[in-house]
């Protein structure tokens, strides 16, 4: 450093924040440009496989919060279990994908949604019905690698050539 | 004033640790229950669908473009709240940027992390320093229902909504700052729909 | 790479300086008596060959008939470390010399012990809860903390 | 006549916009010296290790996450190699790999942060904060690709990692290690010889290599203090030792010293990373590891050199599913140890930067 | 009549007594009134979206460009905002003092544009003593930033309201030592004089002149680097830290309203003021301050902070004693009697000048109280 005393430092600095002025900004501006997450990405809702599920609790055993409530009831004619309730709450979720890689039927899903606000705190528990997948809530690949080979490639960052010199 | 020499330090008094305790112990009592969600005007709009006044209308406009956030950052989701306000979300597109240091200036608390009954006080403090008219938006598992840290009970308080009322939810372990954004939609939404001069209430008088 | 020092080469050092103070050794740590933990630490600190100028941790487990504090020191000059411990057998007022004076570093971790635990440091300059508020009933890492 | 001032005690925090989080600093100020300080912690307490003793061992991961939230994996790491070494698990190869890109992606976007924040309590109005979280989010990028969360990714496990990492994360990985190198140039050339940032930060909270070893400090703090000592190269963990990097050193030990040593070791980073990206094999990424983990009776301590100094995980098993006792050595806890002696005389601005330069996260301090 | 001719050209001469006008002064005064009052307020909401937006991206982000078009009126909507919000004062607090401070801080400001020149003559008061009034003028807003610092009964107002007073004493004196330079040259105090004598931009004959006023004028206002009063990362939000609402409002227009002066005196004295080919003048001068407003700008994105006891050593070992050289130099120059006849050999000694002093006092007398504490 040998100009250290100089200006010459200030002027350095003065001539990387003025280029930046020119160059194009990296923002998305969100509500109309929207992003391609992560094809894992770990949505905060969670979606059930009515078909799939037994009803064997693995998911609630293997959740670290306990936020899963499931209550089944034995369905004797076809040997297995009907799920009676099911319900996650969103608030207290913390969305670690630990009862996805659980659940030994695929029966559960991430969601890949993210849009997930509420004015109530009692609109963010999750029933039975609003967990199935619909088109506007789509499966994440999260755990599973067919359903993320379906998804858009997710927009990075270093893809966009901004930083023209 | 003399430095004294290094190993040699000022120790604050217990008195006032033991004060501190105190406020903590008396809030923690008093909060058991969480605060009701401010959400009459979800009502009101459903049956009376007032229009607005051009008054009003202008003032929710100033309103809803310029919420300044207060600093109230615990935690983790405070990365992803400046994420929003960095260069690739960027809430200064909303007229955001301006985080104010002093809540006497601000609009908008974001409670972006867990809160702890040590904390607590502090935050309630915040809120009520903040100048009429303030939001509350609860950001985060942590801050709705102590998410991951809510079965530490001696530390952790359940939620926001046990000591100030929240205005919206926004799900999510930390949510991403689309997500934020979206929840931010979502009071501009609501405030737009505020009635700030009742006309009912002026004819009465 | 670091080298985990035998306690038990360890603890023949130490037997001959303070002879009964080695409750018991094992492959990588040392008990200690409560009693000589301060010269022992000091002994650690200073003696040729040893020289643990590097305070890891110090943390302690609550195994119900006893608290076993553990200090974890090591030495940047020959590169290897050993585990020390304690056992502090008094539940209702439980105590052990502070080592602040040799290891400054030990200073808030001492306090988060007393916090967390229970365990008084005699002689730590200021030892008053530090993550808990004053009034606090309880020390959650106890064990029995509900 | 001798002029007399008296002192007066001023809180900063727990609210306060430099205060990095929930930390308070009960301050006592001459005018505008610092005669003492006395931090407070506790605000952002969560009780991590007592809920660490609740939940089984890969239950434990997210709760890391959420430590140092900023270097998220790196405590998976730290953690994971504490479980590895408690049930004697053995890691593929390619997780060891991946583990170390991962890791040290990780310590190239704390330090960033780092840095930013430095530079922002020096006054520079967030541009290079913002400049730096640029880069952090093209790394994050990375990192929600592989594990699908932002910020919390808890993607290690123990034996090895959750997921393989997606086929388009080398040639990402690549297009950004070729990018990272000019940005660094820029960010030096942003303020690194900046007249008003040397008269700020150079000779400012000198620390001395014999108080950072008394105070257990540890991390880019220790070496800037010109203490060679990184746990990757002394005591190498993983594969550490299979790559060539230098361990940067500073000579001064002051504010501005720290701020160096940080940069220097971000391009360290970039040279491990480019290395691990031409080893890297196939193969399975995720040890044959039973659901519940039941390690032997017995006692671990898995430590990694994490961006702000030795995180270790001293695990005491008992046979059971859970831990019997997880205790966190927290770099950030015992940095500050040396914050009293090292700002006592400075003035209030110089608070300020030292405790900038020190470099905290309230998560990690509190647990 | 004058006042068509200016709106309908632009052009036209102003005098100090405008003989033509039914009424006489009055007209005048009430006129230039509105105007400066208007001019006032419309360059505070331009600088404040200038600062927002530049600032933005020169952070590589975009900043306001939601609220109209261009997020022009976002401005307007903080105004809205601030000016209904609820209006807080400390128990603690001293009432009155409280209440008058954002008063006595914002009345200066506005004062400040009675003897700045939109164009030839246009001006609300043409004094001959122009400067000395913008000098003593400028120092009273001080008081009422001490006043809120006292009032607000807040240990960090406190701190930032006497770090203001100790940076506005300090920075006073090479502040006027600058503006003696322009004087000397241009023979006169009247600032319309001074822009009249301007054939060539002063920058050019007072470069040196030109650095000082801007580093000082920087300080006195509290721009970034010598932002410390209201240092964010410091002392929360320096002396305003307490005040909400429509005094909050007040002291963050009196903020930008002193940055558009300073500007408007800058551009004045060094830059030419309203002269210019083509555009009409008003808008040159527009034009200029807003280029003077974005260097503030643009240095206040790049630099970092500096500390207090090196505010005091910048002012009184750099700046002070180089305005002294600056003005040796200059009246020697006035003796000799060069500016008339040998312009250009003037430039190039100037600049020289300039150059061989920044880089002398960098080496040797900026190093004194650098790096360690002054107490």
């Amino acid at each position: 450093m040998k100009f250290e005393r100089y200006g010459i430092g200030i002027a350095k600095g003065l001539t990387v924040t003025i280029r930046h002025l020119l160059r194009h900004p990296t923002v998305n501006q969100y509500p109309e440009q929207r992003l391609n997450i992560s094809r894992r990405f770990r949505g905060n809702e969670l979606i059930w496989n009515r078909e799939k599920c037994t009803g064997c609790g693995t998911c609630a055993k293997t959740c670290p919060q306990g936020a899963i409530e499931i209550v089944t009831a034995t369905d004797m004619a076809e040997n297995k279990y009907i799920v009676d309730k099911y319900e996650i709450d969103t608030g207290y979720c913390i969305q670690c994908g630990l009862c996805v890689e659980a659940c030994p039927y695929e029966a559960l899903y991430f969601s890949h949604n993210f849009e997930c606000a509420r004015y109530r705190r009692g609109e963010l528990v999750q029933g039975k019905e609003e967990m199935l997948e619909t088109p506007q809530r789509k499966v994440s690949g999260y755990f599973y690698p067919d359903k993320a080979q379906k998804l858009p490639g997710q927009t990075l960052l270093v893809e966009k050539i901004t930083e023209k010199r | 004033m003399e430095m004294k020499p290094a190993g040699q330090y000022i120790y604050s008094d217990i008195e006032l640790d033991r004060e501190e305790g105190q406020v903590i112990a008396d809030l923690k009592a008093k909060s058991l229950e969480p605060i009701p969600d401010p959400d009459q005007w979800l009502e009101e709009e459903l049956q009376q669908n007032i229009l607005l006044t051009t008054v009003d209308a202008l003032i929710n406009w100033g309103r809803r473009s310029s919420l300044w956030p207060a600093i109230c950052f615990p935690a983790c989701c405070a990365f992803e709240l400046i994420a929003a306000n960095g260069p690739r979300f960027d809430l200064s597109r909303f007229g955001m940027e301006i985080m104010r240091a002093s809540p006497r200036q601000a609009d908008l608390m974001i409670t972006a992390g867990t809160l702890t009954w040590k904390m607590a006080p502090n935050v309630r403090r915040i809120y009520h320093q903040m100048a009429e008219p303030k939001w509350v938006i609860a950001m985060g598992a942590c801050a709705i229902s102590g998410g991951i840290f809510a079965s530490a009970e001696y530390a952790v308080v359940p939620g926001y909504n046990r000591i100030i009322p929240v205005d919206v939810y926004v799900p999510g372990c930390p949510p991403r700052p689309e997500a934020l954004i979206y929840g931010i939609q979502m009071l501009q939404k609501k405030i737009a729909r505020r009635k700030n001069i009742d006309m009912r209430k002026m004819l009465e008088r | 790479m670091t080298v985990a020092l035998s306690g038990k080469e360890v603890a023949g050092k130490i037997e001959e300086k303070f002879p009964g103070s080695v409750v018991e050794s094992g492959p990588d740590n040392l008990v200690v008596k409560v009693d000589s933990l301060l010269d022992i630490a000091r002994f650690l600190k200073e003696a040729d060959g040893l020289e643990f100028n590097y305070l890891n941790f110090v943390t302690a487990v609550d195994y119900y008939d006893h608290f076993a504090v553990a200090y974890r020191l090591s030495s940047l000059k020959h590169n290897h470390s050993l585990t020390v411990k304690a056992r502090c057998y008094d539940r209702e007022n439980p105590a052990l010399p502070s080592v602040t004076g040799l290891w400054q570093g030990a200073d808030f971790q001492e306090r988060e012990i007393y916090d967390l635990f229970g365990i008084r440091f005699e002689g730590h300059p200021n030892l008053k809860r530090i993550f808990l508020w004053e009034g606090f009933e309880g020390h959650p890492l106890r064990k029995d903390f509900i | 006549m001798a002029v007399r001032t008296e002192p007066f005690v001023l809180n900063m925090g727990p609210v306060h916009p430099s205060t990095h989080g929930v930390f308070r600093m009960r301050v006592t100020l001459d005018g505008e010296v610092v005669v003492d300080i006395e931090p407070v912690f506790g605000y952002l307490h969560r009780g991590i290790e007592k809920l660490a003793e609740q939940r089984t061992y890969a239950g434990i991961i997210p709760l890391t996450d959420r430590l140092d939230y900023i270097s998220s994996m790196n405590n998976n790491f730290a953690y994971c190699l504490a479980v590895e070494k408690l049930a004697g698990i053995k890691v593929p190869e390619r997780a060891e790999y991946i583990r170390v890109i991962i890791s040290e992606l990780q310590r190239i976007a704390a330090l960033l942060i780092a840095v930013g924040a430095f530079l922002n309590d020096c006054g520079a109005f967030f541009t290079p904060f913002l400049y730096m979280f640029r880069e952090r989010e093209r790394i994050v990028d990375l990192f929600e690709m592989v594990s699908g969360q932002r910020l919390t990714y808890n993607y290690l496990r123990a034996g090895g990692v959750s997921q393989d990492l997606p086929e388009e994360f080398l040639p990402a990985l690549r297009k950004f290690m070729d990018m990272m190198p000019r940005f660094m140039d820029e960010y030096d050339r942003l303020l690194q010889q900046n007249e008003i940032l040397i008269a700020r930060a150079k000779g400012v909270g000198i620390l001395p290599a014999e108080q950072a070893i008394n105070c257990s400090i540890s991390g880019p703090v220790l070496r800037a203090s010109g203490v060679k000592w990184d746990i990757r190269k002394d005591d190498p963990y993983s594969i550490y030792d299979r790559f060539d990097f230098d361990v940067p050193t500073q000579p001064a030990g002051d504010c501005y010293d720290r701020y160096r040593q940080r940069v220097e070791e971000m391009r360290q980073s970039l040279r491990i990373i480019e290395q691990a990206m031409k080893q890297i094999p196939s193969g399975p990424v995720r040890a044959e590891v039973p659901h519940l983990i039941h390690p032997p009776v017995g006692e671990a301590y898995g430590r990694i050199e994490c961006p702000k100094g030795e995180l270790g995980f001293y695990l005491v098993s008992d046979n059971s599913i859970a831990p019997y006792r997880c205790h966190i050595r927290p770099p950030s806890l015992i940095n500050l140890t040396a914050l009293r002696d090292m700002v006592r005389g400075w003035k209030v601005a110089d608070l300020i930067i030292i405790f900038g330069s020190i470099d905290i996260t309230v998560g990690e301090i509190d647990r | 009549m004058m006042i068509v001719d200016f709106i309908a050209t632009g052009q036209g001469h102003f005098q100090a007594i405008p003989p033509d006008w039914p009424g006489g002064f009055w007209w005048h005064w009430l006129f230039f009134t509105v105007v400066v009052i208007g001019f006032v307020l419309t360059m505070v909401m331009g600088v404040i979206y200038i600062e927002r937006r530049g600032m933005g991206r020169m952070q590589s982000r975009l900043g306001p460009n939601r609220t109209g078009p261009f997020g022009l009126l976002q401005p307007v909507a903080d105004a809205v905002k601030v000016l209904l919000k609820e209006n807080i004062v400390p128990a603690a607090a001293d009432k009155l003092v409280h209440w008058l401070a954002p008063v006595v801080a914002f009345a200066p400001a506005l004062m400040i544009f009675a003897v700045i020149p939109f164009s030839n003559g246009a001006l609300l008061a043409d004094l001959n003593i122009g400067i000395l009034y913008i000098v003593a003028i400028s120092s009273v807003s001080t008081v009422g930033v001490f006043m809120a610092g006292w009032g607000s009964s807040n240990k960090y107002s406190l701190l930032g309201a006497m770090r203001n007073v100790a940076a506005v004493v300090s920075y006073e004196i090479p502040l006027v030592l600058a503006i003696v330079g322009v004087v000397l040259i241009a023979g006169s105090l009247s600032m319309n004089q001074i822009v009249v004598a301007q054939n060539i931009p002063f920058i050019l004959l007072q470069p040196l002149g030109f650095l000082l006023f801007f580093a000082a004028g920087c300080a006195e206002i509290n721009r970034s680097p010598f932002d410390l009063m209201e240092a964010d990362s410091e002392i929360v939000a320096g002396f305003h830290t307490e005040y909400s609402g429509m005094k909050f409002a007040m002291f963050y227009l009196v903020e930008y309203a002193e940055a558009v002066a300073i500007s408007a005196i800058i551009c004045t004295l060094f830059l030419g003021g309203w002269k210019g080919p083509l555009l009409p003048p008003w808008l040159w001068f527009i034009i200029k301050v807003m280029l003077v407003f974005f260097a503030m700008v643009w240095t206040r994105t790049t630099l970092p902070r500096i500390r207090i006891d090196q505010l005091m050593a910048f002012a009184w070992k750099f700046l002070f004693p180089m305005a002294i050289i600056n003005l040796f130099i200059t009246a020697l120059q006035v003796l000799a009697g060069w500016p008339t006849q040998l312009m250009w050999a003037m430039i190039i000694v100037n600049f020289a000048v300039t150059a061989f002093m920044v880089l002398i006092w960098s080496r040797f007398f900026f190093r004194l109280g650098w790096g360690r504490i002054e107490v």
